[in-house]
């Protein structure tokens, strides 16, 4: 076990992954020679060649489109999109050839390609540097969506990306990327795709997040120490979603917030709403609340913690439910 | 300032030259009389079988039969084409049987291919997507160290979009051995050329991604094919990527849906059928003495025999299974695919 | 009153409104000469000019950006996507710039642009011809999203759209362009945004739908004659969002069924069930049941009819939920 | 085939070559200066006001002042000018006060203006989307019949983005009176040119938008004035766009975040900054006369205080409001807009 941040844990996916299966590559903008802009690619091109660590040029269609092409020649491309709302021009891409291409091909041709992309706001950032963008990605069919929140997850979640035969995308929470170093099994590790993560448990009231949300949630839980006896979920996979730990986590405690950094309409803590509403009914001793963000563009960053899910505003929610 | 034209805005032709193509012997022009004569045919039963309702909407490819193929003779069989819904029918030059395009065009599954099995990508339907497959794959093979070239098919409106530009310049960064192939037939739909571009020849755009173009009648299927030829030798020999301009002119509807007469100038259309490019080359072998009567005749029974064969196994294709509907699209799907099917 | 087709209305709409505002242009592919390719615009060129009822180069980013400019040039640009599918390539525009910029300027300027286009299923069309792209534009902040059900909505909403000085996003369901002719109040005529539409009363069951599955509901309802008293809602204004209608139906009958023809997961009837079981928990006899496509795409037409939501799949879910 | 390079790819200077150009007075030769020296001075205390914590990340723009103020002062007050990060403060060539750009950077909402008052867009962070902004905006105002013209500024790397593509086809086919000006520092953070494209220059994508293309010294002030004259010139009288390449070479890191000695030729930066914009124009207007220490002096301390009063203006005002996060984005919002909100 090795104590690093998530993105030093992402790296060192990339370090495993790329040494175990010489068809794996890197492509994205500024990855080889700078090594990313977070450092997540760090090394790599040193050490695996400017063959299989590619700096591009500045165009996500032209990314994720050369991508499909790679996969046709036998690569297992992993594109990085350098920030959140830099990935917006690689939707077409996304939605029109990479969710349906080997459905196009009658099941005969894999393409194992992953998208991974730092997202999410809190860091100071000038606009556009602050978007979480799970939804575009969620909502589309074909493609499979995680987000770790914890530096052993980032590692894992990224290794079963690499190695999952579909095409995989991977929200990185970029609040976490250097938040704190935490215990990340070394060599191969991998997160399976389709399992929740308990981060704690509890019987009154279960906060249910992904991503960033988590250690918020997590901060609430304490708030909420001597109140209620608190159960934290970490969604962990978006696609494919583990029902049964969200449905099971709503049976035992009856009482359900879901926490999400993206804008409120049509975001995914309305798909796990929707989900409880549909098979917890019975379960549910009060509404599902959602703590979300709100359906304006992300503020800019004196305001933005206004703008973020607080420990506060998730507390109190559990408080609504632990009253109602 | 920079000049806005380049150097050289004539057509390459070789059929109105009365050259000929070196290295083409009388069994390689009759092979590519066949395919041209396959795709004709494919392409005139087709309309027929729409209006019969056997099939769908389908997007009508006469007169471009040369600029089809012309290009892949000149490709070997481990070279790659990614054609657009207007190429539809390429992969018979490659094997597909006739009936699974037919059923592409009826709405059937069963007009899935395997695109590996012929080097012929899906049809790309979304304007100038797949330019950057063709160029991803054309670099793929190249850092692998196959000599496999690849080949994208796409009209005069794709060059508008942002898709092309962006796979374009990566073929042109990476030195991809792709070759861009432009059916300029000046319509996108109602849309003439000079609504189009500012350009005053779409090969102007090769030099902004570093890569040479050539500008070739599209109707002379032995320009196509000498042109081709060399763009594959220079991207097989690591000379990149090439962009050629085949320009012709749309004779007939965009699609079944199309009705032109609101839009085209109908006399330059019925000119262009005059000089339509099967009848060109037919007349130029028969001027070399390759082609006669009987050859002609036994190429085109051949070719509605193969339409006649796949249309009836199309037909005789049963239903596709409901449950299709989930298959395929993930190898590893989601448990909770089905929620809500109840058969 | 005339008679109408939808896609009639949608002309009648423009011949309207361009009329009456000399700032509002068309642009788009094909919408000039050709009248757009379901002659939605038909006849505007001609009466207009050829400055008002633009034929733009084949490219939807530059079609969406182009009309952010010519906002700034005081235009009302309505811009045209030929299809749903085709109009991805535009989704960076929208929700890095369209639904930004007003905010960008302070609230000083406005962008009151329209985004319409033909979109759904169960039109025997090759593939990418039959999305239901909702979500991706419900999700942007900074965006309205209306889908019209009837001629005459389509023609009201329309209006609406172009007179609002936000920018609002159109979907017209293509399947009921040409389905049959409706009434449609003649000269102007304008859908506020914000209201459902009552489609019928019922006790029992409420079912919750618009655009294409409208039509879907009502028969399903037809299907559930003597069995339930069956209402319906059209949601018609997606964001904004009519929540006193959904909420006053759902105290009404207790029972509600969602449907909705985007794929299942994330999609805008998650939304609405999400909301349900935030605000109207007590009032629910039951689950809150979606009936949707799927997270695949979209199939060829020779089976598209198994995807497509059917009347009897809501009827069934709504027996469902009578007999929970 | 067409020749891959265009006729000219020398580029064009005035400083170097001792020239003049022709109408500049002595009295906008030095406004020209100030301006210079304004951007030069808000570059080099951001700097500063960075590594004091009193803004967050800047974009440095060192280097870059001769192509901001050279093509400014080459337009006219109703001209558009469509900035990227890179122009962050070429606003304060047109009055907008440079407290309001130090919010931008300190992610104040009081970082906003109206785009309206100053003929100023917003600041463009997502690479290229901006130039269909500037077609548009350009073609727009062509079609009221009115003279304005438009600049969109962008860099090297923007010109392998789609969004680039589709804008400057845009403005090609409408005939857009639009200014494309590329400021090719010849690095895209860490991607160099020849990783960003395969073109010889990027002058060679003006002829596949059928404009004029033309290649100046990003570093001589005086060359981008002409040549951006000469473009608004044209764009005015109905000639259509024109795109610009001023060549230069970043001197200074991407950004505060980026440490280029990873990545950079320094010998190349080291060249550069001896050769640097502001330094090369004084130079030039001592030797041509127009400029003393007195007068220098007095516009340095000019631009200091101008900064001075600036930074204090943007401390000084107060801490937004937190209702903020829900103005401004809907003239008419959604009625359940602060759902979940507990102030
Ligand atoms: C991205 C996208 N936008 C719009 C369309 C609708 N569409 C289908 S064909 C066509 C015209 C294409 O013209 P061109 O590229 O010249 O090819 P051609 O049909 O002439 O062979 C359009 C606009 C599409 N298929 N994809
Ligand atoms: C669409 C998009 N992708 C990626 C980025 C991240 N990014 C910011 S600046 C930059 C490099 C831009 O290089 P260039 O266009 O040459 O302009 P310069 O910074 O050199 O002035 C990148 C990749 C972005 N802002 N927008
Ligand atoms: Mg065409
Ligand atoms: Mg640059």
């Amino acid at each position: 076990m090795a104590e690093l941040f998530m993105v030093e844990a992402i790296n060192d996916a990339f370090q495993v992954e790329l040494a175990r299966d010489d068809t794996v590559m890197v492509l994205g903008e500024d990855v080889g020679r700078a090594g990313g802009v977070f450092r997540a690619t760090a090394g790599l091109r040193e050490r695996f060649g400017e063959s299989r660590c590619v700096d591009t040029p500045l165009a996500e269609a032209g990314i994720l489109g050369g991508a499909v092409g790679l996969c046709l020649a036998g690569w297992r491309p992993v594109c990085e999109m350098q920030y959140d709302a830099f990935s917006y021009p690689c939707l077409d891409q996304l939605i029109t050839h990479v969710g349906r291409y080997r459905w196009r091909s009658g099941g005969k041709l894999e393409f194992p390609l992953v998208v991974r992309m730092p997202y999410g706001g809190g860091v100071r950032a000038p606009e556009l540097h602050d978007d979480s963008p799970e939804t575009y990605y969620v909502h589309t069919p074909g493609v499979k969506v995680a987000i770790p929140s914890t530096p052993a997850d980032a590692k894992g979640l990224l290794a079963a990306a690499i190695r999952d035969p579909d095409p995989v995308v991977v929200l990185e929470p970029k609040l976490i990327y250097r938040a704190e170093k935490r215990e990340v099994p070394e060599g191969e590790h991998v997160v399976p795709l389709g399992k929740a993560r308990l981060v704690r448990p509890g019987d009154d009231v279960t906060l249910v997040a992904y991503g960033a949300m988590v250690p918020v949630c997590e901060h609430a839980a304490e708030l909420l120490e001597g109140e209620a006896s608190v159960e934290i979920l970490d969604v962990r996979s978006l696609k494919p979603l583990d029902e049964e730990a969200l449905l099971a986590s709503a049976a035992k405690t009856g009482r359900v917030v879901i926490v999400q950094e993206a804008p409120r309409t049509n975001g995914f803590a309305g798909e796990l709403a929707a989900i409880l509403a549909e098979k917890a009914i019975l379960d549910l001793r009060g509404p599902v609340l959602r703590v979300t963000g709100f359906d304006v563009p992300y503020p800019y960053w004196r305001i933005e913690d206004h703008y973020m899910p607080s420990a506060e505003r998730v507390a109190n929610a559990a408080r609504k439910l632990l009253s109602f | 300032m920079a000049k806005v034209a380049p150097q050289e805005h004539e057509l390459r032709r070789v059929i109105d030259e009365g050259r000929e193509v070196e290295g083409l012997g009388a069994a390689e022009l009759l092979a590519l009389y066949r395919s041209l004569v396959l795709l004709r045919t494919y392409d005139e039963r087709s309309l027929v079988y729409h209006r019969q309702g056997r099939i769908g909407t389908y997007a009508i490819f006469w007169n471009h039969e040369a600029m089809q193929a012309g290009s892949v003779h000149a490709l070997a069989d481990e070279d790659w084409l990614f054609p657009s819904y207007r190429e539809s029918a390429i992969g018979l030059l490659r094997g597909i049987p006739a009936s699974t395009i037919l059923h592409w065009w009826r709405g059937h599954p069963a007009g899935w291919w395997n695109p590996a099995d012929y080097r012929v990508a899906s049809i790309c339907v979304p304007i100038g997507t797949h330019v950057p497959h063709a160029a991803g794959l054309a670099w793929g093979e190249k850092l692998k160290g196959s000599s496999a070239v690849a080949i994208a098919y796409f009209g005069d409106g794709a060059t508008s979009e942002g898709s092309f530009h962006e796979g374009a310049n990566l073929a042109g960064v990476m030195r991809a051995p792709v070759i861009l192939f432009c059916n300029n037939n000046q319509w996108a739909i109602s849309t003439p050329l000079e609504a189009q571009t500012g350009a005053e020849a779409l090969v102007d755009k090769a030099a902004g991604y570093g890569m040479p173009g050539v500008r070739v009648d599209g109707g002379d299927v032995l320009a196509v094919y000498e042109a081709t030829r060399e763009a594959a030798e220079r991207g097989r020999s690591g000379g990149g990527p090439t962009f050629i301009e085949a320009v012709t002119y749309r004779a007939a509807p965009h699609a079944t849906a199309d009705d032109p007469r609101a839009y085209i100038d109908l006399e330059r259309v019925e000119e262009e059928k005059q000089n339509e490019c099967v009848g060109r080359y037919e007349r130029y072998l028969r001027r070399l003495g390759v082609l006669d009567d009987a050859v002609a005749e036994e190429v085109k029974a051949e070719a509605l025999e193969t339409m006649r064969q796949g249309i009836a196994e199309a037909e005789a294709e049963p239903e596709p299974d409901p449950e299709l509907v989930f298959e395929h699209a993930y190898v590893d799907p989601p448990p909770n695919l089905r929620e809500g099917w109840d058969g």
